[in-house]
């Protein structure tokens, strides 16, 4: 059965909306030289992040990871914020401070994640941790990659959320590989959900590529865990459609792999699905797809047009107490403010 | 009125704020049923409950990093470490978590991480180590280190309350041995500030945590000697008062640098720096680091006893300055 | 069946002498003041250690846990090295540098624990990626608490260890407590064992008071990763009869249990059943106690005897280049190699 | 013959050391197919073979406790971290277990730890880190961080063969950017040995890693003004070669300690005190420092730009200096 229809079409736009956001940086500005870091793209795996955090509620939470721009998205980053983030925009959702999808904003419940993999893991069991404490019905959603579950942390994260129970669902993304190295020089199993025994949690694997599949299983986890019933392991599998960042040309993934995968494109997918069951017409896809567009041509030239943030600021906000910069920083008399130019 | 430990006044601290904030709460292994390896949080179990005293499982990163999410969600997290040494599990967490959020995308981490550290009681190795350089250098943290019982309890307060993370390092040497008469009322005591617990004109002593008491004992001996130390008490590490040390040592022109962590990358090195370039024209003498060997914590008492600065050590080198 | 006559009175010999041991450290030399830093023993838990580390060759290498007197015994520490040890005596095994079960050894192949738990899972592994690498066909026996699995780098040691395929075995004394943290406190399953599954390795869960039953875990796992099929995880059931420490009551652990493991105790166990099954006779069990009670009276007077270590050791064995502790030391021109004095 | 870039240095200084001992072997993430993030192993694999170049999974703490564990037992791993940032995740097994096993029980552990470190690319707060500080403070550990070619590849060849733990930081700005001729024949650089970059007599710098590029920059702008630097590059920072620095120090009466690290508790602070400690008698001026400001290293360029410290904040300090 699928959700109702608002959902299913939004679920389509989101997964669209992403695509065309990261294939516009990957392809277009990274290469123009108007992002100067590194770039991590989630195609091919949009229906993960959209699937799942579809369903959240406003107080409810997410801990993204670096291929679930849909997360961000559908939390209620805009367009411009996220390029403007990618650019070093002082509108960017750091105000220039971080690198792409370290996003995050307490605003929109959106967890920033840090580099070091899977360290946000036991930082969802805290929040599910406070929705406990507070007795709110809410719930986390953490989000990681199959390499991230070799880490320390991981283990440490789900062990801590099982034992208290807290409201915490985690959402694996096994895409195969960790950067070059593939499953089996990562973990000596195929799923990933087969560890949810050891933390006496539900865990389940479902086709990472199916939208349906993905918000099916999110959607009783979330229920379980909003009840009471503790955290859950859902593992979706689902393959990286790119490199491991816009400078790899993953040459060490069989080409077959790839061939193989693109016919199992998530978004493709779910128009052909919405369109036999006749929940669009081909014609409002259509005019999805150039909405996006649009809106993305849009976010761009805003976002292209953003002031870069002012030098300056390099000092500000490393405490709640901006008096203590000054006592800290750099240089004392010989630090001159115009130093950058 | 009687006496109140160190160990006690941390305690008592916490209890304040537990009572006074409900989103107080105290995490750790052993915090609750045991009320801490060291009786930190006796009785709280009792009166706080379950929810808010909570006995983890042994996983230091994941302790931080719970603390850190609830502190996200505007919690008030106080985190154990049973012993200081093992705060090392949790590097990452603190270092590249807590400390960078604000920073990084404006979200504060209202995170109290604190336990017991130092050496003098037969730990060995992973017992009685003094790791406070390793959060003193990762921008984003503030860091205290007590001496007495009045700083203790008015500090963990303090902490608690600060909006940002805190690392707390008590000093488990004094748990039991340094006591004193507290006032009744409720007080604080803030971070970043200095306290000049003996003054004097001839040298000046910075030092912190468990040393103070030795720059004291220092103090006491010279001054039949005619030589009158100045002994700071830096009490907070970062945000480093330097007002109070630049002013003592304009004060004095000489100084003697004293901690009892190891000497390569040890604070004395930041306080040296510090004053060779500001007061630079004011030194009569050598800037002097008295600190422990560039040694692991050796266990037997005579190895850990020569590996511990001492009283004499400061005697000896004020003798020397003073004669400069 | 029983493993041969030599190998059945060694274990009650090194379960007996541990035992001997850890109670005139604990009730005698740490009460009289003679220890100065923590006692932990392990009483009860004897046939762990002796069971499963009795059965290893000469280039085999273990990494003992705080509870595991029997392995030091049987890699070859003498009693007096031992006691020395605890005394911080300079004849001790880490001459007066390390405290207590911090014993390491690589003549014995024994190496130290360090207290960070479960740090030495992923060294164990690396031992055994070492023996691998040389085609040498030995195994490492790594040992720790049920607390310890909690750690990160247990999980990071497991799962390397399973990807490489390496020869170790992993060795959990479940006692069902951590300091004052009960089982259900801990994890959110009972039988660790359990989690063998999520690294692909053998996993089994043996009654840790019974020697016989853990010696042969222990021979099963040993000859699979000798022959090189990588590592297993053995739990080992058991009870802590004391405290956490000597200064610990353990007024949390409920009596019931303390009476019903005290009926379970694995000494009396083997030795009922070695005189049982004839393989040594009443006399013989007595003679080996009055023996031991001997060699451990003599082993705390040579102890007790030895001289203390030098202070000025203090400054050596920081690196191989013992010049450079010079350029390293404390105080420069004020260091006095008096001042302990 | 042509030059040889950083990266290249140190790809064939392990290469040669690979191929010298079949006891060295390395492993990390991504080293083996992919030969390394930056192909510092680039060919390994099909020259050493998969038993010697390992693909580990992405666990950066087992990584090191199994190279601890191989060293133990004879063999000489070079553990890599993927960003040297990453390290943090290994904290406790390099401070706890590695630095500490030969002195706790004479254990000696030969091993590697390399990985790339610095800002200047736009990595943001978690690519550009520079965590030499971490290992500076924890005895037992040697800490070296080349600024040329020559010395990377002298210097990692050196680190493999060292009986103790090396962190070897490279510094990933200068991997393609710095490069030079290199003999034919084999050299090794001595660990623990400082190398006077340009020799002059009015003012010393010391530093390290990138920065070594600035000061030279600076030097040879204000030799035109007739002020002359004198540039040590450390090379190492522990062991330091505390003679060459206060040798330096003594003929030119002034110093400048420049990082690119940040500041509080950086490197800076122990070259100041051994500095004021020992040579006091020969300052003619404040001891100055010259780093990066507190605060974890921003992304977006004119933060970045504005985070690192530059050539022309040398050349304004010693003008200043110079004026003294
Ligand atoms: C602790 C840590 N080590 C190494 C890295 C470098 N790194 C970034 S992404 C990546 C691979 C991650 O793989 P996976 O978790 O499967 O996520 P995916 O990129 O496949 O989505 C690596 C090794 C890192 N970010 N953090
Ligand atoms: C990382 C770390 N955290 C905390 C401690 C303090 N500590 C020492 S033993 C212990 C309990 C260990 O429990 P377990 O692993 O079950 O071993 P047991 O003592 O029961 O044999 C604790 C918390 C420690 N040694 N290491
Ligand atoms: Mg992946
Ligand atoms: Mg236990």
């Amino acid at each position: 059965m699928l959700p109702d229809k608002k959902v299913c079409r939004d679920m389509l736009y989101y997964m669209k909306l992403s695509r065309e956001i990261e294939t516009r940086i990957e392809r277009k500005l990274y290469r123009q030289g108007k992002i100067v870091g590194g770039v991590y793209v989630g195609r091919g795996q949009e229906a993960i992040s959209v699937g799942s955090s579809i369903q959240l509620e406003q107080n409810d939470c997410i801990c993204p990871s670096h291929r679930d721009m849909g997360a961000f998205l559908i939390r209620g980053l805009s367009a411009r914020e996220v390029l403007a983030q990618y650019m070093g925009k002082k509108t960017g959702v750091t105000r220039g401070k971080e690198a792409n999808m370290h996003m995050g904003d307490m605003r929109h419940n959106i967890v920033a994640f840090v580099s070091m993999l899977a360290d946000t893991v036991p930082v969802a069991a805290g929040i599910a941790l406070a929705y406990k404490m507070r007795r709110q019905r809410n719930v986390v959603l953490c989000y990681f990659g199959d390499g991230a579950t070799s880490r320390g942390d991981w283990h440490e994260g789900l062990n801590l959320a099982a034992v208290q129970k807290v409201p915490v669902v985690f959402l694996c993304n096994n895409n195969q590989y960790a950067y070059s190295t593939p499953l089996d020089k990562q973990m000596p199993i195929q799923d990933i959900s087969l560890r949810a025994l050891g933390y006496a949690m539900p865990g389940v694997t479902v086709d990472g590529n199916d939208v349906l599949a993905v918000h099916e299983a999110t959607r009783e986890a979330v229920e379980l865990a909003r009840n009471g019933g503790g955290p859950s392991l859902i593992e979706c599998k689902t393959f990286r459609m790119t490199g491991h960042s816009a400078h790899d040309d993953a040459r060490y993934v069989p080409k077959e792999l790839f061939e193989e995968w693109s016919r199992k494109d998530p978004i493709l997918r779910w128009e052909t699905r919405l369109i036999r069951d006749k929940v669009m017409s081909e014609g409002e896809v259509r005019r999805m797809a150039t909405r996006i567009t649009q809106e993305v041509d849009q976010a761009v030239s805003l976002a292209e047009n953003d002031p870069l943030p002012d030098p300056k600021e390099t000092l500000e906000g490393v405490y709640a107490d901006q008096s203590i910069e000054a006592p800290l920083a750099f240089a004392a008399s010989f630090f001159s403010p115009d130093r950058w130019r | 009125m009687s006496a109140t430990t160190y160990v006690e006044a941390v305690r008592q601290g916490l209890w304040e704020e537990m009572t006074r904030d409900e989103d107080v709460f105290v995490l750790g292994e052993d915090v609750g049923v045991y009320g801490g390896a060291f009786k930190v949080t006796a009785g709280f179990l009792d009166q706080f409950g379950e929810e808010r005293v909570l006995d983890t499982p042994l996983c230091e990163s994941a302790i931080v990093g719970a603390a850190i999410g609830a502190a996200l969600m505007g919690m008030r997290p106080v985190a154990e470490m049973q012993f200081a040494d093992f705060i090392s599990c949790a590097f990452d967490q603190i270092t590249n978590f807590a400390a960078k959020c604000r920073y990084r995308w404006g979200a504060g981490v209202p995170l109290v991480i604190r336990g017991p550290s130092g050496g003098g009681i037969h730990g060995g190795p992973f017992h009685s180590q003094n790791p406070e350089m390793y959060f003193v250098h990762t921008p984003g943290l503030k860091v205290v280190a007590p001496s007495t019982a009045y700083d203790a309890k008015g500090l963990i307060k303090s902490a608690v309350r600060d909006e940002d993370p805190v690392l707390f390092f008590e000093h488990k040497y004094l748990y039991r041995r340094v006591k004193e008469e507290l006032p009744s009322e409720e007080f604080l005591v803030p971070i970043g500030k200095a306290d000049v617990k003996r003054t004097g004109g001839d040298i000046s002593v910075v030092t912190y945590g468990a040393m103070v008491h030795n720059a004291l004992e220092a103090a006491e001996v010279l001054a039949g000697d005619g030589v009158e130390l100045e002994v700071v008490d830096l009490r907070t590490l970062v945000p480093l008062d330097k007002a109070t040390v630049l002013e003592s040592v304009k004060k004095t022109g000489k100084v003697i640098l004293l901690h009892e962590d190891t000497r390569t990358g040890g604070f004395a090195g930041e306080l040296a720096a510090v004053i060779a370039e500001e007061v630079f024209e004011y030194l009569d003498g050598p800037v002097m680091r008295i600190t422990a060997p560039d040694t692991p914590i050796p266990y037997s008492p005579p190895l850990e006893e020569f590996f511990l600065p001492k009283t004499s050590d400061v005697i000896r080198v004020a003798r020397h300055l003073a004669a400069y």
